[in-house]
Parts: C-alpha cells; structure tokens; sequence
C-alpha cells in the first residue's frame, strides 16, 4: 500500500530539495554587495516604522479558533459523505439525522459567535 | 509491515510520551507546557494506531479521530485562557504566575 | 535493506529526535516548529500502518490547524525565549528527567516482557483495509453514533468557552 | 422507528439535557433578557432530569451498541448531579452579579459540564468515557476562569487546565495500552475477561496510567497539587461544584472501569494502589487544613481528605463498599454544596469576607445561616446523625469486611483530626466576640432556597440512611 505513496514522496522531496537549491544557488553563484539600503525590509518605498515583532490584534484568534472547529467538522463530514451512499441504502433517511444533529449543534456555535459579535472588526 | 515489530512502535511511543511528561515538568513557558501536552497525545495516538492496524480493526483509528477532535477544543479553551491571563498580567511564564504557590 | 525498514527508520529518527530537541529549545517559536516536524514524521509512520486516512487527518488537523493557532498565540503574546531553561529549581527538573527516564525504561522493559506481537497476528489485508475512509466512515456512523454526537456538544461547549474567555469586550 | 424511539425514551434524562444546552444557546441568541430566562430555564431543566431519572431507575439496559447503559445506579448517579447542579444555580443567581461578570455563558457551560458527567456515568465504553470525561473538564475549565477581570481567577483556570488536560494524556496513553492488550474498547468485555488480563502486565500499566489519570480528576493525594489554588481562585459555586459533581463523575467511572461492581471482582491487583492513595489523602488533606485560615482553601484540603475516604471503598473493593462510596457521595455532595452556597452568600466582592475571622459572630448577623453551616461542618467532620457519619461508615465497614482494618483505623484518626478544624469554624461563629466593623451578609432568597434544600437532604439520608443504601445496593448485580 505504502508504494502506492511513493509519488507523493516524491514531489515532497523533489518540492524540498528544489526549493532549498534555488535558495543555495542564488546565495553562491550571485552577486553579493550589500549595503544598509538593501538590506532594510522592503515597505513598498516607505520607511519602515517598528520592529517585525508587533504583537496583532486578539480578533484574528477568534477567527483562528472558529477554523479549527470547522475543520474538525469538515474531518467528520468526509467519511461521512464517502459511505453516504451505503448508508441510505441500508438505514433509508434515517442515515442522515446523526449528521443533521451534529451540523445544527457546530451551526448554533457559529451563529453564536456572530451574534456575540466575535466576527467584528471593532 | 510484517517486517517491522510493533514493539518498534511502542517503543516510540513510550519515549515521545516520556519527552512529553519530562518536557511538561521542566519547562516554564505556558504555551510550550501545552505543546508537551500535545506531545503526550500523540505519542498515545501513534500506540492506538499502531494497535489498531497491527489488529485489523478500526476501533483505534475512531478513538485517535476523538482525540484530535478533543486536542483541537482543548487547543481553542487552552489558548483563550492563556490569552485571558497574558490580558490582565502580560506574562505567560508560570513561574511568575504565582499569587499561589504552583 | 526493505524500502518499509528504510521508511520506518527515517520517520522514527526525525520523531525521536524533533521531540526532543522541541522540549529542549529556549525559544517557544522554534519549540513550535519542531512539534510541527514531528507531526508530520508521526503522519508518516501512521502511513506505514496503513493508516492512510489517519495520516492525512494528521496533517490537516494537527500540523495544520492546531500548530497554526500555537504560532498565532505565540505572536499574538510575542512571549520572550526562557533564558535559564535549566537553573532555578535544579533538583526538580533533574528529579523530572529522572522521573521520565525511569518511566521510559518501565515502559519499555514491559514492551518488551510481554510482547504484544505474540498475541498479534498481522494481517495485511485487513489492516489495509481498516485505514481507508470507507472502513472508518461505516464504523463510525453505524457504532460509534453517540461520541459523534458528544463531540459536536464538545465543540459547541469549546466555541463557545473561547470566546468567553478570549473576546476584548464582552456584555 | 419503534426501536429509535424507544432507544430515545430509555436515554431521555441525557437527551433533555442535550437540548437543555441547545436551547439555552438559542435563548443567548434570541433574547435580550436571557439573563433573566436562563438561570430558571436551567433549574427546571437540571429538576426535570433528575426526577425523571428517580422515576425510571427500574428501566435497565443498555443502548446504543453498547456505548451507553441506564437504569439503576447510573440513574441515581444523573439525578445527583442535576441536583446538585440545580442547587449551584440557585446559589449563583446572586453570587455572580456581585463580581459584574454576568454572563449567560455561565449557564449554558454548566449545562454541558452535566451533560459531560452523565456521559462518564453512563459509559459502557471507554469512547464515551473520554469524551465525557472531556466535555466536562474542558466546562470547568472556562468556568473556573468565567470572573475573567479576576487574576486569581485567570491563575485558577490556567493551573487546573494544565494540569487537567496534563492528566488527559496519562489517560489516552492509558487507554491506547488498554486497547491494545484488551483488543477492544467495551468495558464490558474488558471487565468480563478481567482475570486473564491481569496478568498482562502491560494491561496493568495501561489501567494505571488511566487510574493516575482520574486520580488527578478525584483529587487524591500525589495528585492533587491544583486543588487547593483552584478552589480558592474560582467562582466559589464554580468550586462546589467541581468539588462535589466532578468528584462524582470521576468516581463513577472508576466503579464502572474496576468492574467493581460486578462479582469477579478487579479491584485485588490495584489494591496497593488504592490503599496507598486513600491513606496519604486523608492524612496529608486533614493535617494541612489544619492551618488554613481561608475557607475555600480548608474545604480544598478537605476535600482531598474526602476522596481519601473514598478511595478506601476502591481498595475494599467489594458490593459493600460500592454502595458505600455512591451514598458516601450523595452525601457529601449535599454537604459541602451547602458548605460552598453559605460561603458563596457571605463572601463580599473582590474576595473579601472568605477568611475565618470574618465568621466570627455570624450568629449574630444572621442566625440561620450560622446554625446551617455549623450542621454542615458537623456533617463533614463526619459526627451522627448527619449523612457524612454514615457515608463514613459504611465504607469503612466495607474495608473491615476486605481485611483491611488498618485503613479504617487510619480513616478513623484523619476523621479525629479533622473535627479540629471543622469545629474551629463553629466556635468562631458561636463562641468568639464579635468586631464592631463586621460586614453585613446580603439577604438571598434563592441562595438560602439552596442551602436549605441541601440541608434537609443532608439531615433526610443522615436519620434514614437505609432507604438510599438498599435501594443502591438493590440495583448492584
């Protein structure tokens, strides 16, 4: 089972070993005359203001937060869509009300946070 | 597969759980306590998955989908509490965490 | 040497040694990344259990999602390295290590004294065929109904404690 | 369709409960004056399961694929806790507006923290142990953090979810051995084949990490560093509740996973364990709260004590001692909800009021509250003719049954210690002169409503003990 993997390694290894050459390769064969202008962070021709470690705001965790449920949710949706088929055709409708009850739960928490206005970007 | 023992794997994960506990018990930094408790789950999801396939039976599989589903709730409240307490004190260092004594 | 024994090592290896190496970083950060290297070793190695569902959850959840939301509070709090990750309390940490060390041994020495691959009998076959999404969709929406169901409430009770706990204002 | 709907009838207390958390999430949403609806929607919810639970404890089996089992004792474990939960509202109606943090939130996580230790005392299988056992730490979590302006608050939340999610791993661990050397995730089956396991030594390490796992969950003794902070640092009906309900949630899995309850019995190879536990917890919770001045905190050591008690029963491990620890925990349950309302009701805003001191003359101040509490520490210091003498006693006759008197001669001395230093708490009441400057205590109606409740249980199973430990014992097969 595990060769049928094998091109997938491949393109991983392939993707790192590329990657990690074009990045060496510029740094070995290219020109190097740094000076302090080059070398300060590009802002679009603005001067930078601040350091890189700014902390950003809590809002963007919430949104984090709710990916993550979602994507639990999502990870329960899928084998869940993959054996559908068989599944209807052994228990009729009844296949679906275990999915409908978990999806209205993790809706009721989304609809939650958006009327708690954890979506704002106040 | 069958060349591989599944002690090999126990054996893993026995030392990742054993990384975890040390790494729990040494370090300071709150969120990095909750990585080595994340580790913890890990090293017992690689046992149950290597059960489970070594047994042919799914059952571990299920159990190792729970637990990723109970890390990632654990993630969400672990992580809103450390942002509670880093709001009203701006440290997340547990030693200095210490009205009470750890 | 067998292309699985060859796999197996390279996965173990990176494992072993990025568990350690993420406890013993002073720096949170590359503590983080560290634990995401191992996730992914971990996701191989279910791979070679045939796990292939698994693995791919693995990555998806645990070195994608989760790990995110890690380095997000990490910067989020732009918390400082541990300066002195050893000194201070000395005798406990070493008393830790020990502690872990010994618990490593046991566990081990017990591996090993009862063998649990005699009472194994690996099949193949089936084991191919526990991994895959079909096999784990049936078992799970035809036995296992009621903890699926417990998890959607987990999840509610999660959302909803996060944000409690996190939101700026709140009324 | 029969069978779903009979299925459904026979699992209805955790169904209501279920939709009690739906719904009140739809009140949070939909309605400006949640604050006013969800504390009354989730008493009648919490009253409405544990009666109809009472009345269906003869309606025995088990649903799901063996996920689940109802009936019988695990039906007198739901309507514990949504009793107990019921009697937490009453008694935080009041006590949260006091630190402005009112949240509907409170509410609805309380209800799924229920819904969390059902799942515990139902499970037939280790799937549904885990996520109960989940769902509800991860409540208390939020809720022992739910005065989010409070440092001590915040501190007490992060400790005990470190430390709670720290003993999540020994338990998945735990169960992936478990698992592993058992070949399956019934509980049943694994208890059913108990004997030939146990000689499996890696099943026994499994079982022991999964035991050092909930011995976090109980509070015994090398476990129970987190105790005394987040007891002190949460919402003190937070605290109540997590000493009593979660207590009993854990404890009931335990009797389950021991197979403690079915003849055949587990408990022998884990006796050292258990006995070693039970005896350091009621030495070590008893000596330490001794010099405790601050309540909370001499109810935390207390508590630690108490699952020492307990924990005897686990090393007994015989029909008695089952019975023993289940009125043991109703008992105390009532006991010290009554204890932490009462506590709840004096304590003034920003943690003041909580130190012995400030108990001094309020019998004074208010008469009702002084007598209630003073039966409540006599009840805990385990003198008749309250429920906490008899919890006591039958658990250490079950350990004198299992020839293992000298644990219930050590229960019996920590007992003896302990009187110290709940009587210390009524002679400061009763006995000490009065500060001119004392604080008043808020009159509340619905935080007496509870104290009293728990104060007439507590006398009801104190005078006829009998009528619980035979119906109890009735449903031990």
């Amino acid at each position: 089972m595990i060769e049928q993997y094998i091109p997938i390694f491949l393109v991983i290894g392939v993707s790192v070993v590329f990657s990690m050459a074009v990045i060496a390769s510029s740094k070995l064969f290219g020109p190097q005359r740094p000076d302090s202008e080059k070398l300060s962070t590009y802002e679009s021709g603005m001067k930078p203001v601040g350091g890189v470690r700014e902390r950003i705001s809590i809002k963007y965790y919430l949104v984090a937060m709710l990916f993550i449920v979602f994507d639990i949710e999502v990870i329960f949706v899928y084998p869940w869509g993959v054996e559908f088929k068989k599944l209807l055709g052994e228990q009729g409708i009844s296949a679906l009300v275990p999915m409908i009850i978990f999806l209205v739960v993790l809706e009721l928490g989304y609809l939650y946070v958006y009327k708690k206005g954890g979506l704002k970007w106040d | 597969m069958n060349l591989i023992p599944i002690e090999y794997y126990l054996i893993l994960s026995a030392f990742m759980f054993a990384v975890g506990v040390t790494g729990v018990l040494i370090r300071k930094n709150a969120i990095v306590v909750f990585m080595c408790i994340e580790l913890m789950l890990n090293s017992g999801n690689l046992a149950l998955v290597a059960f489970s396939s070594y047994m042919g039976s799914s059952a571990g599989q299920i159990f190792v989908f729970f637990v990723m589903t109970v890390a990632a709730a654990e993630a969400a409240v672990g992580l809103a509490i450390i942002i509670a307490i880093f709001r009203n004190k701006l440290t997340v260092n547990i030693d200095e965490i210490n009205i009470f004594k750890w | 040497m067998p292309f699985e024994i060859i796999l197996f090592v390279f996965f173990a290896l990176i494992a072993a040694v990025s568990s350690v190496v993420m406890v013993t970083r002073p720096n949170p950060v590359m503590s983080a990344i560290f634990l995401v290297i191992n996730f992914f070793a971990l996701a191989g190695l279910y791979l070679l259990l045939h796990a292939q569902f698994i693995s791919v959850v693995q990555v998806i959840v645990y070195a994608g999602a989760i790990m995110v939301l890690f380095l997000f509070v990490l910067m989020l709090l732009n918390s400082k390295s541990e300066q002195k990750l050893l000194s201070g309390q000395k005798k406990i940490k070493v008393f830790a290590i020990v502690l872990a060390a010994f618990v490593f041994i046991q566990i081990a020495y017990l591996i090993f004294f009862s063998s649990p691959s005699r009472s194994l009998s690996p099949d193949v076959a089936a084991s191919i065929k526990a991994g895959t999404v079909e096999e784990i969709g049936r078992q799970l929406y035809t036995g296992y109904i009621l903890p699926f169901e417990a998890a959607g409430f987990l999840l509610l009770a999660a959302t909803i404690g996060a944000l409690v706990l996190a939101k700026k204002k709140f009324n | 369709m029969q069978n779903h709907f009979q299925e459904i009838y026979n699992v209805l207390p955790l169904v209501l409960v279920a939709c009690g958390v739906f719904l009140s999430v739809v009140i949070e949403i939909g309605s400006v004056k949640s604050e006013k609806i969800l504390p009354w929607f989730s008493v009648l919810v919490f009253l409405g399961t544990s009666l109809f639970s009472v009345f269906n404890l003869n309606n025995c089996g088990t649903a799901y694929n063996n996920m689940l089992s109802y009936g019988g004792n695990v039906f007198i474990f739901y309507s514990l806790f949504n009793l107990a939960a019921a009697l937490t509202v009453l008694s935080s109606m009041e006590y949260i507006k006091k630190y402005g943090s009112y949240f509907g939130e409170y509410y609805i996580l309380l209800l799924s923290s229920v819904l969390g230790m059902m799942l515990m005392a139902g499970a037939r299988d280790l799937f549904m142990v885990f996520i109960g056992l989940e769902l509800m730490s991860i409540c208390f979590y939020v809720l022992a953090g739910i005065n989010r302006k409070k440092q001590n608050a915040n501190e007490a939340s992060l400790k005990y979810f470190l430390l709670g999610s720290f003993a999540t791993g020994f338990v998945v661990y735990g169960i992936a051995l478990i698992f592993g050397t058992a070949h399956t995730t019934s509980l049943e089956v694994i208890v059913s084949n108990f004997g030939s396991l146990s000689h499996n030594l890696l099943f026994v390490t499994g079982m022991l990490l999964f035991l050092v796992g909930f011995s976090f969950k109980i509070a015994a003794f090398p476990f129970h560093m987190w105790v005394p902070d987040v007891y002190q640092g949460s919402a003190t009906t937070v605290s109540g509740l997590m000493s009593t309900g979660g207590k009993a949630a854990a404890f009931s899995v335990l009797l389950i996973a021991l197979g403690a309850v079915f003849p055949g019995n587990a408990a022998n190879v884990f006796r050292p364990y258990f006995a070693a536990i039970a005896a350091f917890s009621m030495l070590y919770g008893s000596i330490v709260a001794i010099s405790q001045n601050n309540l909370k905190r001499m109810l935390a050591y207390s508590s630690i004590a108490h699952a020492g008690y307990m924990a005897i029963g686990l090393a007994a491990g015989n029909r008695e001692s089952v019975a023993g620890i289940m009125f043991y925990l109703v008992a105390y349950t009532f006991m010290n909800l009554g204890a932490f309302g009462i506590i709840a009701m004096v304590e003034g805003a920003d943690d003041t009021n909580l130190e012995l001191k400030d108990y001094i003359g309020l019998s004074q101040r208010h008469p009702l509250l002084s007598a209630l509490m003073a039966l409540f520490m006599f009840s805990l210091s385990g003198l008749p003719p309250f429920a906490g003498f008899f919890g006591k006693y039958y658990v250490f006759i079950s350990a004198i049954k299992a020839d293992l008197t000298w644990l219930a001669i050590l229960g019996v001395v920590s007992s003896v210690i302990s009187v110290y230093f709940y009587l210390r708490v009524i002679v400061y009441m009763y006995f000490k002169e009065p500060e001119p400057e004392a604080l008043p205590v808020h009159n509340n109606a619905n935080g007496v409503l509870a104290v009293v409740i728990s104060a007439i249980l507590v006398v009801m199973f104190g005078i006829f003990p009998g009528t619980l430990i035979n119906l109890i014992t009735s449903y031990l097969r």
